[in-house]
């Protein structure tokens, strides 16, 4: 497998061609919703993703995962292959996929990617040899991750507005 | 200067006169001097053509600057022993000889940190009127002045211009493009005006490659009586430049786009105006005496250099001027010049490429932007890099011409005197296979 | 950190702990690896006293710079290929470890031209309300607020906040000192008030010596809720200095005083006080999205690095610290306490030879000033250079403090880690002959 | 002899001990006057030159330079010989020494003084090959440069006040 291989495995240019949860949908009644945009100021790409949590006997559930963007392969395949994972786990569980995601891509590619745990966005493992693709891979997971925080904290039940922030990952 | 001229304002030009791009055996003797382009990525051999962003270093270069780390490194002015006066005459003859290579003389050259950073200190020298400190005098920025730049602006030379309207509630104007990457000149006499106090733009454009018509802007500026500042970074490396013969009043460029080093760029500019510009960052060296309530300040360029210089980076910069100087301008100018139409000729017969800008060689230096149909630029240049092929991505700090011509981010190939034929081919050859890698078609 | 404690604030100093001056035969070694000590001037070989204006460079630091350009030489960021992306990693690589070097993180570590440019980017970023641009919220500078100072700074740490002064009708104070040459502790209470908005003092006095008690300063600053600015640039090359637990705001220094070359220094500071100051220099790389209009800029520290930063300077800076934690900050600092003892002892010795400063090591760096009756620096200089022996003459960009003590200019001689102490000797000797050789007795 | 020794030349030790024109003084009646400061900012020293010119015939003549200063011996005694040097000279020919001293210190070294024409002031050769000192050297010499130049152009019958003026040679 060629070094472009490794990067641009099968799995991620299929996501790219074809963009699980795109697309901003209106929440299901009941849930509380909070969205985050994130700008890529290396590239200029961005992305917005809303989050609609419900409940499910005393745990928070990622119910949807919606969400819009601009920007290259590496970057929407990622924020694809994070709908497919996180939708239906708990808060605290969508919250180690996270951090898993993270440790993988910043590994340097000296990471093993836990494909049972990531499913599909294990392919991203070889991102981490790619010093400035990181921030592409993590572009939506950060907003994610961001938006998650504010739904927990004071989601509101019907879509909130463009609640813009920016965390390290973009920085 | 033939070749000079061949770059001149558009309309006007002429073939490349009579200098002649390097041979293949120039080609190889100049290209055994340069180390870095002996690197091979994976199985491929190093195609760098990211020039435009920072140039490679030739051994003769860095040979320089550590012969002189090695011998005589000290703090330059103020040494009463050897090593201070060799350091001090080193540096000394390196501003005569880059002040020189642009047509200025040694006291109207100020070493800065980089180009952006001479541009900042001439924003803000023209805009501290009501600060307190002193100021420009009639050449000082204040509210209704109108300050014009173009669209094709690096953001180096359009950001601290913003800020200086901010500060001064001047107005920002701009000159807009045509569709075909030029400079849409019937503009320009509706954008500078009376009200125009500072014209500030590229000589070529790191984008579009589009050399910009000097000579048509400053007999404007000259007619409305505005200071010209000119950003000659994609200019001074490429081009023959004299400021004199351009007859602009300010201009900044960077060594290490002209095989120097990183850590130093300067401002060059007429004496008077110099002259008439208040210090802006203070210290150290460029003070006359100081006591704990006020200062005075020295004349330039020496007002504007505060603190440690970059004493061996003007040496290596130095030493830079002179194999461009060997090599002769003209001729490396004829170089790229065919290297930009191979470049040209080959890209726009690729399907689903666009290139940003003139699509011919002519007024035109050797950076060419295109946009790839449904592939992201990142992803373009991750392609080629596995082919060895080193271009730049996104929008090379100049996001208003980017929106221009409708795309946020762009493909950048650029060449340098270095550069050979087979390494555009290279570059076009993987360029060719890119959509297609991504199921495009 | 023994090292460090027992050069801290004056009355609590102790002898400096277990570390040791480096041997005659790690002294051998250590020497060997700089090339410039080689050097003989005339018949006599150089002895280099004058590393508290610049330090000599060792060879790892040479090399680690010469084998990036010569390797993976590449503009920084937005790059998609490999000589970018190695670039971009040894950049930041770099940023990690000089912030790690005085105890930063590395998002809390800007590269600057100089300390002097840190020093003028804080002034400007604490000056610019009322000039139309973001300010700096409650640290802003205002009419009635004081800024504080003290009597012994370089230039670099005054000149720029008498300009801010000026730019907003705040008003400059400062500490005095005793007469052998402390500072004036008397006076803390009195200049620093509940009108001082800033306090920024020097960790070292590149004249005196004397290490100003950190400590105690910021005690009162924090009190007064004072943002504190330490001009660290003659304390973090030869003491073990950690910003943390010196509790300042913010803080700068030169990586060419500390094994590292010229055209990069840094500004280290909290994140959060990073965090609330505006941008003052701006063009490509600190900007987010940039419309003709108007523009958004980045986090620290990149909202604060405009344009190509140094990078191979970077790399080398890198190498640099890593030498010194190799050699250990405690054991240099040992080894220049020893030679600031047999400095100080000899010149005490000499008759119609005044030390500016305190005559004892105990908290003090190892740079001597020295005024010579009836002979000008310069001459001084001058004969010690006939001797093989550098050293600096002059005002060593601190004016007040010569006038402080009387005198317009001095003789310096500094030491660094690299120092003998037959190069002290070698000073001490010809010292001595110095008056005669003017007829003076 | 040794390169300090070159430098530093018996002569030049002799006028740094004893400065002849040193002191202000009143210039003759019927006497043009004017002087000139000079700041040498590398190092903080200066000096100020007192020029007064008298007529002979059709031609201006240097009557008298008077001075004061605080600096290097270099400085100091280039100053004295200059004093010696231009006393009595016309304008023009004064204006002409000042031209051959500074071709010499400027020489780096590679000038044969013409020591008939310059007098003892041709013992500052070796000033060239040390940069640093070559201001040194020509401090006094730029002020009376500059001080005549004023003295010709707008002297006044009685010293005026003084007139701080800064030239490249300081710069
Ligand atoms: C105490 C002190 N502050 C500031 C500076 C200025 O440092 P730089 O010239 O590297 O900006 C120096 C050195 O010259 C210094 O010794
Ligand atoms: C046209 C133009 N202007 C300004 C700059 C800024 O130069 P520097 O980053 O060296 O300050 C560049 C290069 O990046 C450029 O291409
Ligand atoms: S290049 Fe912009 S997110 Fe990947
Ligand atoms: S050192 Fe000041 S004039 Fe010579």
């Amino acid at each position: 497998m060629g070094s472009l291989d490794q990067l641009y495995q099968q799995v991620i240019l299929d996501h790219y061609r074809e963009k699980h949860g795109f697309g901003m949908r209106e929440p299901g009644t009941g849930t509380r919703t909070a969205q985050s945009h994130q700008l890529n100021p290396l590239c200029g790409d961005e992305v917005t993703v809303r989050v609609a949590l419900g409940r499910t006997g005393a745990d928070d559930v990622v119910q949807d995962v919606s969400w819009v963007g601009d920007g290259c392969s590496i970057s929407l395949a990622s924020t694809s292959t994070l709908h497919d994972l996180v939708v239906g786990e708990t808060t605290s569980e969508a919250g180690a996929l996270v951090g898993a995601f993270r440790a993988m891509v910043r590994a340097r590619g000296a990471a093993e990617p836990d494909e049972e745990l990531l499913g599909d966005a294990a392919a991203f493992v070889g991102v981490g040899r790619h010093a400035n693709r990181v921030k592409c891979a993590m572009l939506g997971w950060t907003a994610f991750e961001d938006a998650l925080k504010r739904a927990v904290v004071d989601g509101q039940l019907s879509p909130g507005g463009s609640t813009v922030s920016d965390d390290e990952e973009t920085a | 200067m033939d070749t000079l001229r061949s770059l001149a304002p558009a309309g006007e030009a002429a073939p490349v006169g009579e200098a002649a791009p390097f041979d293949d055996a120039e080609l190889a003797v100049l290209r055994a001097r340069f180390p870095v382009l002996r690197r091979t990525i994976g199985d491929h051999p190093l195609a760098y053509l990211d020039s435009a962003a920072t140039a490679q270093r030739p051994v003769d270069v860095l040979d320089a600057e550590r012969d002189y780390l090695e011998r005589s490194n000290a703090a330059v002015h103020r040494g009463a022993h050897t090593l201070a006066e060799e350091a001090t005459e080193a540096y000394e003859q390196a501003r005569v000889a880059v002040a020189g290579f642009v047509g200025r003389a040694d006291d109207e050259l100020v070493w800065t940190r980089n180009a952006t950073e001479g541009l900042n200190l001439v924003a803000f020298a023209l805009s501290q009127y009501g600060t307190g400190g002193a100021d420009a005098g009639d050449l000082t920025l204040r509210p209704g002045d109108e300050v014009v730049v173009t669209e094709l602006e690096h953001h180096a030379n359009l950001v601290p211009w913003q800020q200086a309207c901010l500060r001064t509630g001047a107005h920002l104007r701009w000159i807009g493009l045509t569709d075909d990457g030029r400079l849409d000149e019937t503009q320009l006499d509706d954008v500078i005006t009376d009200r125009t106090k500072v014209l500030a733009f590229a000589h070529a454009s790191n984008v579009l490659g589009t050399v910009l018509p000097v000579e048509r802007l400053v007999e404007r500026a000259r007619a409305v009586g505005a200071l010209t500042v000119l950003d000659a970074c994609q200019s001074v490396p490429h081009l023959d430049v004299n400021l004199v013969d351009l007859d602009v009043d300010l201009a900044v460029f960077s060594a290490h786009k002209m095989l120097g080093p990183t850590g130093i760029g300067a401002l060059a500019g007429r004496r008077e105006i110099l002259d008439a510009l208040p210090p802006v960052l203070t210290g150290g060296s460029m003070v006359e005496v100081v006591t704990m309530e006020s200062s005075t300040f020295r004349p330039p360029p020496q007002r504007f250099e505060a603190g440690t210089p970059p004493v061996s980076q003007a040496v290596a910069w130095h030493r830079a001027v002179e194999v461009l100087d060997d090599l002769g301008m003209d001729r490396v100018a004829a170089h790229e010049h065919a290297l930009t139409e191979r470049l040209l000729a080959g890209v726009t017969k690729i399907p689903g490429v666009r290139v940003l800008g003139p699509e011919t060689a002519t007024d035109r230096v050797g950076a060419v932007s295109v946009v790839v149909d449904g592939v992201h630029p990142h992803d373009v240049g991750q392609v080629l890099d596995a082919a060895g092929v080193a271009v730049r991505v996104g929008h090379h700090c100049a996001q208003p011409v980017h929106r221009r011509y409708g795309a946020t981010a762009s493909t950048r190939a650029s060449v340098y005197l270095y550069t050979a034929p087979s390494e555009v081919d290279a570059f076009l050859e993987a360029l060719a296979g890119v959509r297609a890698y991504f199921g495009r078609r």
